[in-house]
C-alpha cells in the first residue's frame, strides 16, 4: 500500500447515511409513476435519477475529496454527450424539418397509434411504395395500375436496364453482374421454369428463388396480376 | 496536466526493474518491454501499409484499364471494386496510420523522451497489441470469405452495410465491423496506457511545458480517440445487431434510422482524422527541430493551438453530411465551425514554417521528408475550406476532389511522417545508420509521383467525376478523362516501385550497416541519452535521468555546442533561462 | 513481474491506477452516453413506443435498483475496510458485492425470459432492441464487474493490492450510476 | 471558374461556381504566400560553413508580429467565406423558389425511377409518366423534385446543374433546380449503394417547350387519353 494512497483518502462520510437516502430516493421515484400525471412522473423519474448519481459519484467515488483534474477527465466527457444530443437531435428526434419530411416516422406513428385516430381506411392502398405514408400524401396514391399496364413498355423501361431490350441478358448492367441475367431468348432457359417460379422471383427478387440476389424485387412496382403479364410477356420472348 | 504540482511527488524511486529476462523467440512475442511492443506494432503497420498499397494498386489499374484483368490480381467485378476500395480505406486509416504513428511511436518514444523507464501497465500494453493483432487477422480474412470482403466504404453507411440482401456480403460486412471494434478496444487499452504514463510518470523536474513535443501530440491524440469513439462503438453494437440479430436500429420501416448512424460515425470519423494529424505534427516538429538547430518558434502557441484543433475537432462533424439528408439549417452551423477551425490549424503550419526563421537547416534525409510534410500538408488544408463551405461542398462533395484532399491530408501524415520519423529514430531503434544517398532516393522517388497522383485527381473532380465508380465507360460526360485517370494510375505504380529501395536500404542497414552512436543527430531530448538499441528498463534504476530544461535548448546563448540535452545539470547557478 | 518504476511515479499527485480508472469512467461515459441518447432520440421521436413499454415491469427494475444500491454500498464499505489495511473484511464486504450482481444478473434474467416468451423480442419493435441492446450491455459490465471484484477480493483476503478494492470501487460505483439512468428511461417514462 | 471544365446548364450552377472561384482566390493566395515562405526560409536559413542558428522563443516582437498578423487576416479570409458560403446555401437548399412542374424521383437499387406529371402539369394524377432511364424536363422551367428511397441511400447528382443530394429511405426530401440549356446531360448516383452503383446511369433530357410538349403526347400513358 504506497503511502501516496493513505495521506490522500481521510474522508469517509457516514455511508450508512447515504445509503438510506438513496434507498428512499428510489422509493420516492417508483411512486412518482403513479401521479398519473406526466410530467409529475418524468421530474420525479429523472430529477431522483440526477440527485441519487451526484451522491453516489460524491460520496461513493470519493469525487468530493479527488483533485480537479479527475473532476475535468469526467466533465469533458459529459459536455461532448450533450454537444452530440445538440448536434444530432434536429435530424432524429424530429419527423419533419426544412425540406424534408420522415415518411416512415409519420407512418410507424400512425401504425402504432390506432386508437387515437381512425383507423386506416381498407387494405393499404396499392401505394407503389410501402413507406409512403397515409399522412403524408392525402391523393390516392396513383400506381401504375392506374394508367393501363402494358408489360412490353415497363419491360423496356425496367428490365432492360440488365435483361437487355429484347431480353437476351445483355443490358447496360449485364456487364457489371456475376452471374449473368436470364437470356429469356434461350430456349433452355425455359426448361426448368413455372410461371409461379417467375413471378416471385420478378415480386421478390433473385434471391428468394435462388438466383443472384442482384435482381431486385421488384413487388412495390408490380403487383400480383402485373407480374403475371410480366410472365406472358417473357413467353413471347422466347426463340426469337 | 496543465497545473502539475510543481515539487513533482519525489517518491522515492522504489520498485526495481530486474526480473527474469525471456529469451530466445519468447523475448519478441511475449514480451511487456514499450519497446518491443512498439516494433511489432511498427511491423504489423507496415506490412499492412503494403497491403493497403497493392489494394489501391489493382483497383487504380481497374480504373485505368477497365474491364481488363490486372496483373498479379486478375478480373475485378464491380463487386470485388467495393471490396477492395473499402478495405484500401479501413486498413489504411485503422491498421496502417493509427498503429504506426500513435502505437509504434507512441510506445516507443513516450516513455525514453520523458525519462520512464517502461509505460505505466506493462501487461494491458502487451494485451492491446495483442488484441490489435487479433483484429489484423479478422479483418484480413474478411477479404476471402464466401461472399467476398465488405463493400460499403470505410464508412459502412447502413441500409447498405446492416442488411446482407443489400450489400450481398453477409459475413464480409460482421468481419468488417468486428475488426474494426477490435481494433478501437486496442486503441483504447492502449491510449489510457499512453495518458497515465504521460501525466504522472515523468523524470523528476520535467515540468508540463519540458515535455517534448511528441509525447503531448500522441496523448492529446489519444485523448481525443477515446472521447469520439465512445458513440460509434454504440453505433456499432446496434449496427452488428442489426446485421445478424434483425433489429432496425437503421431500417427507417422499422422505426429505425439510417442518418443516425452518419452522425455517430462521423462523430468519431472526424476528430479521427485529428487523431492521426498530431502524432505526425509532433514527429515532424522534433525533426524540424533537430535539424534546424533551432528552438520551436513558440512552444506554447504550438501546445495552444493543437489543444483548440482537439476540442473545435468535436464541434465540426457534419461537414461530411452537408446534402446527405441533414436538416439544411443545421449545415450552416457546421460550416462555420469548419471554418473556424481551420485557424488554429493555419497558426499551426505558420510557427512550424517560422521555426526555420534564423535556422542552421541541414538537409538530411529525415528533414527533407518533414519539410515535405510541411509542403504537401498545406495543400491538403488549403483544399479543404472548398469542401467546408458548404455552397462548394454541393457540388464537390462524393467527387473525387474530396479524395485527393483527403490524400493530400492522410499521405503526408501516414507515409511522409512516418517516414520522417522512421529515418530520424532509425539509429535509436536498431542502432545502425540508415544511407542517406539512398534515402534521399527513396525521398524524391516517392513525393514527386505522389504529386502526379493526386493532382490530376483534383482535375477529375472539378470535372464531376464522383467517387467509388468501378468503371466510367458507362458515363457519357466522363468517358473523354480516361488519359488523366492512366497517368494517376502510371505515377501510383513508379511511386510502389521505388519503395523497393527503401526496403533494401533498411535491410542492408541490418545486415551491415555502421554502428549508430548514442547521439547522432545531437538532439537534446532524453531518447539520446541512452544506448542505441536502449537495453531493456532503458536507464539504470539508480541514474534515471532529471530534467533541468526545456527539450528545445538550441543555440543556447549560454552554451558553446549548439545543443543542450535536458538532462545535464547546469555547471554554475543556472542563469535565470528565458522564458520557454 | 515487478511493477516499473513508472508505475510508482505520480506527477499529478494522484495515484496511477486511480487515474486510470478515471480516464475508464471516461470513455464509458462517452460509450454509454452515446447508446442512451440514441434511445432518448428515438423513443421521443416515436411516441407510439410508449405502448410496447408499458410491458416492462416497473417493479422488478425497481428492486434491480435496489440491489445495485446495496452492491455500490458493500463496495464503497470494502473500499473503507481497504483504506484501513483490513484485507479480510474488506474481502468479505466485496463478496457480499459479488452477491449483489449475481442477484442483478439473475432477477434480469427472469424478466428477459418472461418477456421474450411474451413475445417481446428484441426484433419485436424499436423500443425493444434499444430495451434489449442498453439494459444488455449494462449486464455484460456488471458481469465484468464481478469477475474483477472477484479477483480483487481474493488479492485483498491476503493482504495484497488493497488499494485496487478501491480501483473496483470506482467502477462499480460507474455501473451503478449508468442504472440509475438506466432505470428511468426503460422503465419509468411510459 | 470551372466553366472550362463543366458547362453550367441551371440557374443556381453560377452561384456555385462563383464560390468556388472565391475561396480559390482567397484559399489559393495564402497558399502561395505560405509555400513561398516556405521555401525561401529553407534557402535563406540552409546550413553554410560559419552560419549559426539563432536562438528565439517566439516572444520577441519582431518575430511574433510574422505570425499575429496572418493569423488575423486568415481569420478574415474565413468570414468572407463563410457568408459566402451561407449566402449560397440558402439560394440553392433552404429557399424553395415556386414550382412549375413537381416530379417525384426515387432510388432504387440500381436505378432512378422517375414519375413525371402528364399533361394536366399535376403530379399524382392518372396521366402521370414513369420512366427509369430518363427524365425530361422543360428549360427555364423551376422544376421541385420529390426525393426518395426504396432501400438503400442513393444520391440524385447532375453535375451540369450542380445538383446533388441524397436520397434517404424513410424521408422525403424536397430540393429544386431551373434548366438554363437545352441537351442530354448525364444523371449519376453520387452515395456508394452496393454492387451496382456503377451501372445507375440515368440522362436528364432538357426539351425546349415544343419538343417536352410532343414527348409527353407520345408518352402519356394510353388510357389517360
Amino acid at each position: 500500500m504506497s503511502e501516496q494512497d493513505r495521506d490522500t483518502h481521510q474522508h469517509h462520510p457516514d455511508y450508512w447515511k447515504i445509503y438510506v437516502a438513496l434507498v428512499i430516493l428510489l422509493a420516492i421515484s417508483v411512486v412518482g409513476t403513479f401521479s398519473g400525471i406526466l410530467w409529475i412522473t418524468f421530474i420525479m423519474a429523472f430529477g431522483v435519477a440526477l440527485v441519487k448519481a451526484t451522491l453516489v459519484a460524491e460520496n461513493f467515488m470519493h469525487l468530493k475529496w479527488e483533485k480537479v483534474i479527475a473532476k475535468w477527465v469526467l466533465g469533458i466527457a459529459l459536455i461532448l454527450m450533450v454537444l452530440f444530443f445538440a448536434g444530432v437531435s434536429p435530424d432524429i428526434m424530429k419527423d419533419r424539418g426544412l425540406q424534408w419530411v420522415n415518411n416512415a416516422d409519420l407512418a410507424a406513428t400512425a401504425r402504432g397509434i390506432p386508437d387515437e385516430e381512425e383507423p386506416e381506411k381498407g387494405a393499404p392502398a396499392s401505394a407503389p411504395d410501402s413507406t409512403k405514408a397515409a399522412a403524408a400524401t392525402q391523393t390516392a396514391a396513383a400506381a401504375p395500375a392506374a394508367a393501363p399496364f402494358s408489360p412490353e413498355t415497363t419491360f423496356k423501361t425496367v428490365c432492360a436496364a440488365c435483361h437487355g431490350p429484347e431480353g437476351e441478358g445483355n443490358g447496360p448492367g449485364a456487364a457489371a453482374l456475376n452471374p449473368k441475367p436470364a437470356n429469356f431468348t434461350d430456349p433452355a432457359f425455359w426448361t426448368d421454369k413455372t410461371d409461379s417460379v417467375l413471378e416471385k422471383a420478378i415480386r421478390q427478387g433473385g434471391a428468394s428463388v435462388g438466383k443472384s440476389s442482384a435482381m431486385p424485387a421488384w413487388g412495390s412496382i408490380l403487383t400480383e396480376a402485373q407480374a403475371k403479364q410480366m410472365v406472358a410477356y417473357l413467353h413471347t420472348l422466347k426463340g426469337k | 496536466m496543465a497545473q502539475a504540482s510543481a515539487a513533482t511527488v519525489h517518491a522515492h524511486e522504489h520498485g526495481s526493474h530486474e526480473h527474469k529476462e525471456l529469451h530466445g523467440v519468447l523475448k519478441y512475442l511475449w514480451s511487456t518491454d514499450h519497446k518491443v511492443i512498439a516494433m511489432q506494432y511498427l511491423f504489423t503497420g507496415m506490412f499492412m501499409a503494403m497491403v493497403g498499397g497493392f489494394l489501391a494498386y489493382v483497383f487504380r489499374m481497374q480504373l485505368a484499364f477497365p474491364g481488363k484483368s490486372v496483373p498479379l490480381f486478375g478480373y475485378v467485378s464491380p463487386g470485388r471494386y467495393n471490396a477492395l476500395i473499402t478495405a484500401h480505406g479501413s486498413i489504411m486509416i485503422f491498421w496502417v496510420a493509427m498503429p504506426v504513428l500513435i502505437a509504434a511511436f507512441g510506445n516507443f518514444l513516450i516513455p525514453l523522451m520523458i525519462g520512464a523507464d517502461d509505460m505505466v501497465f506493462p501487461r494491458l500494453n502487451r494485451l492491446s497489441y495483442q488484441v490489435f493483432l487479433l483484429s489484423v487477422i479478422v479483418i484480413l480474412s474478411s477479404l476471402f470469405v464466401k461472399g467476398g470482403g465488405f463493400g460499403g466504404a470505410w464508412t459502412a453507411y447502413p441500409p447498405l452495410s446492416a442488411n446482407a440482401k443489400y450489400n450481398l456480403t453477409p459475413l464480409g460486412s460482421s468481419m468488417w465491423l468486428m475488426a474494426v471494434a477490435l481494433e478501437f478496444v486496442a486503441f483504447l487499452l492502449g491510449g489510457i496506457n499512453f495518458i497515465t504514463t504521460l501525466m504522472n510518470a515523468r523524470a523528476p523536474g520535467m515540468k508540463a511545458y519540458d515535455i517534448p513535443m511528441l509525447p503531448w501530440m500522441v496523448v492529446l491524440a489519444s485523448i481525443m480517440f477515446m472521447l469520439s469513439v465512445g458513440p460509434l462503438i454504440a453505433g456499432a453494437i446496434m449496427l452488428f445487431f442489426d446485421q445478424n440479430l434483425g433489429t432496425g436500429f437503421y431500417d427507417p420501416a422499422r422505426g429505425g434510422d439510417p442518418i443516425l448512424w452518419q452522425h455517430l460515425f462521423w462523430f468519431f470519423g472526424h476528430p479521427e482524422v485529428y487523431v492521426v494529424l498530431l502524432p505526425a505534427v509532433g514527429i515532424v516538429l522534433e525533426v524540424i527541430a533537430t535539424f534546424a538547430r533551432k528552438k520551436l518558434f513558440g512552444y506554447k502557441t504550438l501546445l495552444y493551438t493543437a489543444a483548440a484543433t482537439a476540442v473545435l475537432s468535436f464541434f465540426v462533424w457534419a461537414h461530411h453530411q452537408f446534402i446527405a439528408g441533414i436538416d439544411p439549417r443545421m449545415a450552416n452551423i457546421f460550416t462555420v465551425t469548419t471554418l473556424i477551425i481551420s485557424i488554429p490549424i493555419a497558426e499551426m503550419c505558420f510557427v512550424i514554417i517560422a521555426t526555420l526563421y534564423g535556422g542552421n537547416i541541414r538537409l538530411s534525409t529525415p528533414m527533407l521528408w518533414a519539410l515535405a510534410f510541411m509542403g504537401e500538408f498545406l495543400i491538403g488544408g488549403v483544399t479543404g475550406i472548398f469542401l467546408g463551405a458548404s455552397g462548394a461542398d454541393i457540388y464537390l462533395h462524393e467527387t473525387y476532389f474530396v479524395l485527393a484532399h483527403f490524400h493530400y491530408t492522410f499521405f503526408p501524415i501516414a507515409i511522409i511522417g512516418t517516414f520522417a520519423g522512421f529515418t530520424y529514430w532509425f539509429p535509436k531503434m536498431f542502432g545502425k545508420m540508415l544511407n542517406d544517398t539512398l534515402g534521399k532516393i527513396h525521398f524524391w522517388g516517392t513525393i514527386i509521383p505522389f504529386n502526379f497522383i493526386f493532382i490530376p485527381l483534383f482535375i477529375l473532380g472539378l470535372e464531376g467525376q464522383q467517387r467509388r465508380i468501378y468503371d466510367f465507360q458507362n458515363f457519357p460526360e466522363l468517358q473523354h478523362l480516361q488519359p488523366i485517370r492512366i497517368l494517376a494510375t502510371i505515377s501510383l505504380v513508379v511511386m510502389l516501385l521505388f519503395q523497393f529501395v527503401f526496403f533494401f536500404n533498411v535491410i542492408r542497414t541490418w545486415i551491415k550497416g555502421p554502428k549508430a552512436p548514442k547521439n547522432p543527430w545531437h538532439s537534446n531530448t532524453l531518447e539520446w541519452t541512452v544506448e542505441s538499441p536502449p537495453p531493456h528498463g532503458n536507464w539504470p534504476p539508480d541514474q534515471m535521468p532529471k530534467v533541468y530544461r526545456g527539450p528545445y535548448e538550441y543555440n543556447h546563448p549560454d552554451r558553446e555546442d549548439d545543443y543542450w540535452p535536458q538532462n545535464i545539470p547546469p555547471e554554475r547557478e543556472p542563469t535565470p533561462s528565458p522564458a520557454r | 513481474m515487478q511493477t516499473p518504476i513508472a508505475t510508482t511515479r505520480s506527477a499529478t499527485g494522484i495515484p496511477t491506477g486511480r487515474l486510470a480508472i478515471w480516464w475508464v469512467v471516461a470513455s464509458e461515459i462517452v460509450i454509454f452516453g452515446g447508446l442512451l441518447l440514441s434511445y432518448v432520440m428515438h423513443r421521443i421521436g416515436h411516441p407510439e413506443w410508449a405502448i410496447a413499454q408499458a410491458h416492462t415491469h416497473t417493479f422488478v427494475g425497481a428492486f434491480n435498483t435496489f440491489v445495485l444500491l446495496t452492491a455500490s454500498f458493500t463496495a464503497v464499505k470494502g473500499h473503507e475496510a481497504a483504506e484501513k489495511g483490513d484485507g479480510k473484511k474488506a474481502a468479505k464486504f466485496l463478496y457480499l458485492t459479488m452477491g449483489g450482481a449475481c442477484l442483478f444478473i439473475l432477477v434480469k434474467s427472469l424478466e428477459w425470459t418472461s418477456e421474450i416468451l411474451e413475445g417481446y423480442t428484441i426484433q419485436a419493435n424499436g423500443f425493444w432492441a434499444f430495451y434489449y441492446t442498453a439494459a444488455g450491455l449494462h449486464a455484460l459490465h456488471v458481469i465484468a464487474g464481478a469477475i474483477v471484484i472477484f479477483f480483487v477480493a481474493r488479492d485483498a483476503a491476503k493482504g495484497r493490492n488493497l488499494q485496487r478494492v478501491e480501483y473496483v470501487g470506482i467502477y462499480w460505483h460507474f455501473v451503478d450510476i449508468i442504472w440509475i439512468f438506466l432505470f428511468p428511461l426503460l422503465y419509468i417514462a411510459k | 471558374m470551372l466553366h472550362g471544365l463543366i458547362p453550367e446548364a441551371s440557374s443556381f450552377a453560377g452561384n456555385i461556381d462563383w464560390l468556388i472561384f472565391l475561396v480559390l482566390v482567397l484559399v489559393g493566395f495564402w497558399f502561395i504566400v505560405a509555400e513561398g515562405v516556405f521555401f525561401w526560409l529553407i534557402f535563406r536559413f540552409r546550413s553554410r560553413p560559419g552560419h549559426k542558428g539563432q536562438y528565439l522563443t517566439g516572444h520577441e516582437k519582431h518575430v511574433e508580429r510574422w505570425i499575429k498578423i496572418p493569423h488575423a487576416l486568415v481569420l478574415i479570409c474565413d468570414v468572407i467565406i463563410i457568408i459566402g458560403a451561407v449566402h449560397v446555401w440558402y439560394i440553392v437548399k433552404m429557399h424553395l423558389p415556386p414550382a412549375d412542374y413537381t416530379v417525384r424521383v426515387t432510388g432504387q437499387q440500381w436505378d432512378w425511377v422517375f414519375q413525371q406529371p402528364g399533361a394536366d402539369g399535376k403530379l399524382d394524377t392518372k396521366d402521370d409518366i414513369y420512366t427509369t432511364d430518363s427524365l425530361h424536363v422543360e428549360v427555364n422551367k423551376t422544376y421541385h423534385f420529390l426525393l426518395e428511397s426504396r432501400d438503400v441511400i442513393h444520391d440524385f447528382s447532375v453535375p451540369v446543374f450542380r445538383l446533388k443530394q441524397d436520397a434517404v429511405p424513410g424521408r422525403t426530401i424536397t430540393g429544386w433546380f431551373r434548366p438554363t440549356e437545352t441537351g442530354t446531360f448525364d444523371i449519376q448516383c453520387a452515395k456508394l449503394c452496393g454492387i451496382g452503383h456503377g451501372v445507375m446511369v440515368g440522362s436528364m433530357v432538357v426539351e425546349t417547350p415544343a419538343q417536352h410538349a410532343a414527348w409527353v403526347a407520345k408518352n402519356t400513358p394510353t388510357s389517360a387519353q
